[in-house]
């Protein structure tokens, strides 16, 4: 991934082809690729997902354990984002290799589901002061082929869907301590308004969302922005080194807003559609 | 801990129902992934296991600085856990850098050593990394198995199968029957049969083809666990070894059936031909 | 502390002699002294030796070796690059070999050398500034004695001070040796010995020979071959039984 | 994290002790009376900018900024070689390395840069490259150093300003000047360089709205060229507002770029002087 | 620092050698080095030698919260550190290779294997248990540290006195040595552990030299008790791309009777100190002083010389019954000389030990000293006939223009 090196004759390729609306791989601009899904593919975590888009492959493990709120926020529980650039998406991730790229990837989640209209993290909470649930969303990044914020994103927000938490029967103080009684039934998060990431990549004169490689070399400056689905954007951040004109910035941000409400309800479509296999669908993982 | 009395009952099964000697389940892709020089994933039961190979290349970075051997190639390994990975419920700290990912790194590289013909490759370097995506024992013999494939993926050279196997002992002050089948080490274990207080053997071994002849060469071999009295170790080496060759007949097969796959396309030029 | 001639010396020590001696003689102050002013201080802890007519020197016990111009060593060749060889001989930088500097060797007529070879070389080049240089041949373009040393050998180190003592002129290790056995010995002055003799056994008593001359005194040497000779007369028989 | 081995740190598990004496006062906070702000501003009013360059005598350039009661210090040093990891780079690179100072926040902070420091110096890094001329050096990096000594609001805008003079000041070759402002969004209030309470505010969502904007919005932009170098938006804010908000800020940049060239033109005339 | 390149020559010698069953410091092929264990002032620090490999091993103890996993058991940590001082390739700082392994074998060997009672260490369960920690330095790298820090970790462990605490349920108190004693571990077993390497040609060596480690071509360690029992097994190939059969079974009898004696000294050792302790007698005591005093400095001290034949203690021997004179006399040239209060040397008489040194190297005016490093090669040809020697050839090529030639005579006084 970050051996890709292009010639000037490659790149002016690309870029032709983008200001023909007509890219290498015989997609329009705002046109991503196939992707595919898999949820609840790890029997050891409560929530999981697999994306694969391109070359990219994502893999989510949610794990929940029990905690202490923090002082400053008795009434919140806590969610934390963990990314892990696995070498074997290159050999340049091996040792600390891959953590400059891990934190930018975990900075634009945390951003993302910062705001209350995304995630509550109230409803984490089981007693104020004492108890509340800790989500860890761990992502473990397998293979980069471009575009790895909207894959990122995508399978938080499949893998978060995916998550069942205990359900809680009792929750009583004794004597000062917390007592905890829970069931076998679970509860699943409400999902309705958690954002998805949008990456616009600006080459030339134009925008694209879901860059390959080749094209994310070409490109000077892009803008990750996150969606919710009520169609407020929580997080906008530009990357790579380039400058944007104010105009094509406020074009960029409305046209990111367009793709990430389709491309959220596509997402939910599809992850509903899953659901409905029910408890007996067969689990593919890696073995396709 | 697990009660000891749940891991056996009556009919000398094991709590997965599995015999003594037989194996879990393995499932075997090779090329999972388009960008790697080569690849493997591997499920033996509940472990899952993913490499990838690339190489053989530049030595790069501290690596290829401080091997003063020039004339052979240099292998590095790297054994990562995925955080999400661990069967018994808690989350992992960190996916690597602690002691026993980098002893088993070390001991991947050893292993893999053996078998590549790394005097081909002079002034070269071939990295295998290794992802444990989930983890329910004998993942270390599970890396090495899916690594082998990788290296076969990758199209590197080498001399033989690396075959890890395990086979554990479980301390049963109840069983005092020596003849019982389980008594004598099971194969391939579990996370649950790894924790019970007993030994667990991991060997990598390169098994011959023909299994009439000698066992094969071992190449790692690690005790852990408790205490073993020696004269019990001939027979878990048997045993162990016995695992190796069905291993070794499990990912053969499963090679030659990707390779077939792979190569229809030109058999059918071929045949127009 | 002032010492004299014969004594043992410590680094720091003020030299009385030196300072007395009569004007017109050249004082030649060698390794471990140090001029200051008019007093002379040793900067090494050794015996002060002295020879005729006026050379001072502190004979001190050394294990790394500083290269000196003219000396011979034996070194370990740990790189072929370009046009020449990189060897190590056990001083601070290592030294540098051509491939030229071989008897009858030409551009295309290279010598046949491996990395981790031993060669038995001299020192051209020794500065403290400069990276030493070494070369097989002598002025004439001849081997001599230098060059590559055969791998069936063996190869061991020893103090700097045991190398000056065999081989002084005086000594008569090695010809003590040579009375009972056969052997080739390269000694370089970098503490390091390769050792040939016709049996395994025979290089390794060779070996212990040398190393234990390091405390033997003179007059002691010759017990030490005999002794050698017993001890491997004794390995042949046990070997035999 | 990575955690300082070297230094006693204190337990690790501390707590301001202001979150408890406070408990009373934050149904207050919720009902901020946002017709007037604490210092007497106006809404789209900035606070007062004190610049001054060349307060770091060791560094090749530095810059030292004040916007009300933020204070942040700016260090520039000399270029030099990459270590070569990639082999030779065309291109000359940035070192951004953005730190609050222990004592600057509510909380202390530790000697370690924790996350959001790394992620800020991030932003610092992308909000320069732009404006540099990373052609002129290749193969070298210069090395910026932010410290925020007193933190009330707005420290990311007020370190980008204080990085690009202190470039300017150290001779980096520059395609132009780099300007930054922050504005915090509250419903209908656009609070144009909020201070640090109004920056908690804005992040918060009031109870039982949902379709509430809030947010804070730091834009960098290069107001000689009307381009937009960094934008960092965190909150929920639909895109309309975000619009209104830039074009806000982007005029704002404008306003404040002079304040920056009569630092620079000062620092030269002074110098100058002194050569006479 | 980089590590000395291995030569060729090395190499094929030992490889070799090792086939035809001598080893370079004249040990039989599964012969080990002598071990000697010294103590240290206080509990449980020791120093090990294990021919010219030297460790030294200190247990702490501190008071700590359990791990929920186990909340009422003590916890061991054992730490391996090798510094440059052992070997100059030994990179500070960053652990390496070679120390993890090591520390991962011992872990194996003496946590994993259940070896402490680590429950009689809990003071309070879920609250207060004693951490046990075990610190092994190397000081010298001559081959074989796991052996030798195994022998420092067991010897440490069982030498290793813990103060005596006493607890009311809440409070604890730790009584200081002076009030009341303190109190050994309880070890259920002790295992040690034994290395082997295995040669090219598929001959095997115990307890390997740092040459022979270089060489050899895969490695072998079995942790074994007293009870001819495994606790660890690492068996594994050194960097070569070789392959070689296995001899686990072939030597693990042999591991096991030199274990059990190992063992056994290792005992006797520790009982004898920790005796003497008890009765407050310091003479005949195995401390670090004994260590660091200098024997006698004779021609025929073995142990200064790394390279021999096996029979070559035996001469000795020999030698000193013959010779006892001859001996006595040797010390007697040794004179006591007290640079200053406090302090002791036995130097040897300069005029027998160190009169024959030869002259120093260094540059005369200009011009070399050729004649001294002239005889650098000394090729004998013995005819196996008629016994007659050639002459020594001396070849001084002394193409120099100024040579200014010392006698050598002149050198010796």
């Amino acid at each position: 991934m970050a051996e890709t090196v292009l010639s000037s004759g490659e790149k002016i390729f690309i870029l032709h082809g983008i200001d023909a609306d007509f890219r290498n791989d015989g997609r329009r601009r705002c046109e991503y690729r196939s992707m595919e899904i898999e949820t609840k593919l790890m029997p050891q975590t409560h929530g999981s997902a697999r994306l694969h888009i391109g070359n990219t492959d994502i893999l989510v493990g949610i794990k929940v354990e029990l905690d202490i709120p923090h002082a400053d926020k008795p009434n919140e529980g806590k969610l934390e984002f963990f990314v892990d650039c696995s070498a074997t998406a290159t050999p340049a991730f091996e040792g600390k290799g891959g953590d400059d790229l891990a934190t930018e990837i975990s900075n634009v989640l945390i951003a993302a589901y910062q705001t209350r209209n995304a995630f509550d993290l109230k409803t984490l909470c089981i007693l104020p002061h004492k108890k509340c649930w800790k989500i860890y969303v761990d992502v473990l990044i397998l293979q980069c082929g471009g575009n790895l914020f909207d894959a990122v994103g995508i399978a938080v927000k499949a893998a978060l869907n995916s998550t069942e938490i205990p359900k809680i029967t009792a929750a009583t103080l004794d004597g000062g301590e917390p007592d905890i009684e829970l069931s076998d039934d679970c509860i699943q998060l409400d999902t309705s308004n958690y954002p998805i990431i949008i990456t616009l990549c600006k080459i030339g004169d134009n925008y694209i969302v879901d860059p390959t490689l080749e094209e994310e070399v070409c490109s000077t400056s892009s803008i990750v922005m996150s969606v919710l689905p009520n169609g407020k954007i929580s997080s906008v951040v530009k990357l790579g080194c380039g400058s944007i004109q104010f105009n094509t910035f406020t074009k960029m941000l409305q046209m990111g807003e367009i793709i990430g409400l389709k491309l959220n309800k596509t997402l939910m479509d599809v992850l509903k559609e899953e659901n409905q296999f029910g408890r007996q669908r067969r689990i593919f993982g890696f073995l396709k | 801990m697990i009660e000891v009395e749940n891991i056996e009952d009556q009919n000398g099964l094991r709590p997965d129902g599995r015999r003594a000697l037989e194996l879990r389940q393995i499932r075997v892709k090779m090329g999972v992934f388009g960008q790697a020089d080569g690849s493997a994933y591997i499920e033996q039961g509940n472990t899952k296991i993913l490499v990838t190979v690339y190489g053989p290349h530049q030595p790069r970075g501290s690596t290829g600085r401080s091997t003063s051997n020039i004339t052979k190639g240099i292998v590095n390994c790297q054994y990562s856990m995925a955080v999400f990975s661990l069967s018994s419920g808690e989350r992992k700290r960190k996916p690597r850098g602690d002691r026993k990912s980098q002893e088993r790194s070390l001991q991947l590289k050893h292993a893999m050593e053996a078998i590549i013909h790394l005097e081909i490759y002079p002034r070269s370097q071939i990295d295998i990394y290794v992802e444990a995506l989930q983890v329910d024992g004998s993942e270390y013999c599970a890396s090495v198995n899916a690594a082998t494939l990788a290296l076969i993926d990758a199209g590197i050279p080498i001399k033989n199968y690396a075959i890890g196997c395990t086979v554990t002992l479980i301390n049963n002050p109840s069983l005092e029957d020596e003849d019982n089948a389980l008594g004598k080490g099971v194969l391939d274990a579990n996370y649950v049969e790894e924790c019970t207080p007993g030994v667990t053997l991991s060997v990598v071994a390169l098994p011959n083809n023909d299994s009439t002849s000698k066992d094969g060469l071992i190449v790692v071999a690690q005790g852990a666990g408790q205490r073993l009295h020696l004269s019990q170790f001939e027979s878990l080496k048997a045993r162990v070894l016995y695992g190796c060759q069905d291993i070794r007949t499990i990912l053969d097969y499963a090679v030659r059936e990707y390779l077939t796959e792979q190569s229809l396309p030109s058999l059918f030029h071929v045949a127009l031909n | 502390m002032e010492v004299s001639v014969g004594d043992v010396v410590m680094p720091g020590d003020t030299v009385k002699d030196i300072t007395t001696i009569t004007k017109k003689e050249t004082i030649i102050l060698g390794p471990g002294l140090r001029r200051e002013a008019d007093t002379v201080y040793a900067y090494k802890a050794g015996v002060l030796k002295k020879t005729e007519p006026a050379v001072y020197y502190v004979d001190s016990y050394q294990k790394r070796y500083v290269p000196n111009r003219g000396e011979h060593v034996v070194g370990i060749v740990t790189q072929k690059g370009g046009d020449i060889f990189k060897v190590d001989i056990g001083a601070s930088e290592q030294a540098s070999l051509s491939y030229l500097a071989f008897e009858g060797a030409t551009k295309k007529n290279r010598p046949d050398i491996q990395v981790g070879d031993l060669v038995f070389a001299k020192l051209l080049v020794a500065s403290k500034d400069m990276e030493p240089e070494l070369v097989c041949v002598d002025s004439h373009g001849k081997e001599k004695k230098l060059g590559i040393l055969s791998s069936e050998g063996m190869l061991f180190s020893c103090s700097l001070s045991l190398i000056r003592k065999i081989l002084n002129h005086n000594s008569p290790l090695f010809n003590m040796l040579a009375h009972s056995q056969a052997f080739e010995v390269a000694a370089g002055m970098n503490g390091r010995v390769w050792v040939k003799a016709r049996t395994i056994q025979e290089t390794i008593a060779i070996a212990t020979a040398i190393l234990a001359a390091e405390y033997a005194p003179l007059s002691g040497i010759k017990k030490l071959c005999s002794d050698i000779e017993k001890t491997l007369l004794l390995t042949q028989s046990g070997n035999v039984d | 994290m990575p955690v300082d081995q070297r230094r006693i740190n204190g337990p690790e598990v501390s707590v301001p002790y202001h979150i408890y004496s406070d408990f009373n006062k934050k149904s207050d906070k919720v009902k901020h009376d946002f017709s007037k702000r604490s210092d007497k501003r106006i809404d789209s009013e900035i606070r007062k900018i004190f610049l001054k360059t060349g307060i770091v005598s060791q560094a090749k350039g530095s810059a030292y900024i004040e916007m009300g009661n933020t204070k942040v210090v700016c260090s520039v040093f000399d270029p030099r070689e990459l270590s070569n990891k990639n082999g030779y780079c065309m291109q000359g690179e940035i070192y951004c390395e953005f730190k609050f100072a222990p004592f600057s926040c509510q909380k202390r902070k530790i000697h370690q840069q924790n996350a959001e420091e790394k992620q800020y110096s991030l932003i610092l890094q992308r909000a320069l490259e732009p404006a540099v001329c990373l052609h002129e050096f290749p193969n070298f990096q210069v090395d910026v150093y932010v410290m925020v000594l007193d933190n009330a609001g707005s420290s990311l805008a007020a370190a980008i300003m204080a990085a690009s003079t202190a470039l300017a000041n150290a001779g980096v070759p520059m395609f132009g000047l780099v300007t930054a402002s922050t504005i915090g969004i509250y419903g209908n209030h656009y609070l144009m360089d909020p201070t640090d309470t109004e920056e908690a505010i804005c992040n918060t969502q009031p109870d039982n709205e949902d379709d509430f904007n809030h947010g804070i919005i730091t834009l960098a932009s290069l107001p000689q060229h009307n381009q937009i170098s960094e934008v960092f938006l965190i909150g929920s804010i639909d895109t309309n507002t975000i619009k209104q908000a830039t074009e806000i800020l982007t005029a704002a940049n404008k306003d404040i770029c002079p304040v920056l060239q009569q630092c620079l033109v000062k620092t030269i005339m002074k110098l100058h002087n002194e050569k006479k | 620092m980089k590590e000395v390149l291995l030569t060729n020559c090395e190499k094929n010698f030992v490889n070799k050698s090792v086939e035809q069953g001598t080893r370079l410091d004249g040990r039989s092929l599964l012969e080990a080095r002598n071990v000697k264990i010294y103590f240290a002032s206080n509990w449980g620090s020791c120093m090990v030698l294990l021919g010219q490999t030297r460790v030294v091993a200190q247990v702490t103890c501190d008071i700590q919260q359990p791990k929920t996993s186990r909340p009422n058991e003590g916890m061991l940590h054992i730490n391996v550190e090798l510094n440059p001082m052992a070997a100059q390739h030994f990179d500070s700082g960053r652990q390496s290779e070679i120390s993890i392994l090591i520390s991962r074998q011992l872990e194996k060997c003496y946590q994993d294997s259940k070896c402490i009672d680590l429950e009689s260490l809990c003071i309070i369960a879920d609250k207060k248990v004693w951490n046990l920690r075990v610190d092994i330095n190397v000081i010298n790298h001559d081959g074989n540290l796991i052996d030798c820090a195994s022998i420092a970790t067991l010897a440490a462990l069982s030498h290793f006195h813990r103060p005596d605490v006493t607890s009311n349920g809440e409070d604890i108190i730790v009584h200081p040595f002076s009030e009341k004693d303190p109190l050994p571990l309880t070890l259920y077993h002790y295992p040690v552990c034994v290395s082997f390497i295995t040669f090219e040609s598929g001959s095997t060596v115990m307890d390997p030299t740092y040459l022979e480690e270089r060489v050899g071509v895969a490695q072998l360690t079995l942790g074994i008790n007293s009870y001819r029992e495994l606790c660890s097994l690492h068996f594994n190939y050194l960097t070569k791309t070789m392959t070689v059969e296995d001899v686990i079974s072939a030597v693990s009898s042999y591991a096991t009777n030199y274990a059990v004696q190992l063992v056994q000294q290792i005992k006797e050792a520790v009982n004898y100190d920790v005796e003497a302790r008890y009765k407050k007698d310091d003479r005949n005591t195995n401390r670090f002083k004994e260590c660091i005093m200098t024997k006698k400095l004779t021609t025929m001290n073995s142990e200064c010389i790394s390279i021999k034949l096996r029979k070559w203690s035996e001469i000795e021997n020999i030698e000193s019954d013959v010779d006892m004179e001859k001996k006595k006399e040797e010390t007697e040239n040794c004179t006591i000389i007290k640079p200053g209060i406090g302090s002791a040397e036995l130097i040897p008489n300069t005029n027998i030990s160190f009169g024959e040194g030869g002259p120093n190297t260094w540059n005369m005016s200009e011009s070399s000293e050729e004649e001294i490093s002239d005889i650098e090669i000394t090729t004998v040809i013995k005819k196996e006939e008629n016994k007659t020697i050639e002459n020594i050839e001396l070849n001084g090529d002394s193409e120099e223009e100024n040579i200014e030639i010392l006698e050598t005579k002149d050198l010796m006084q």
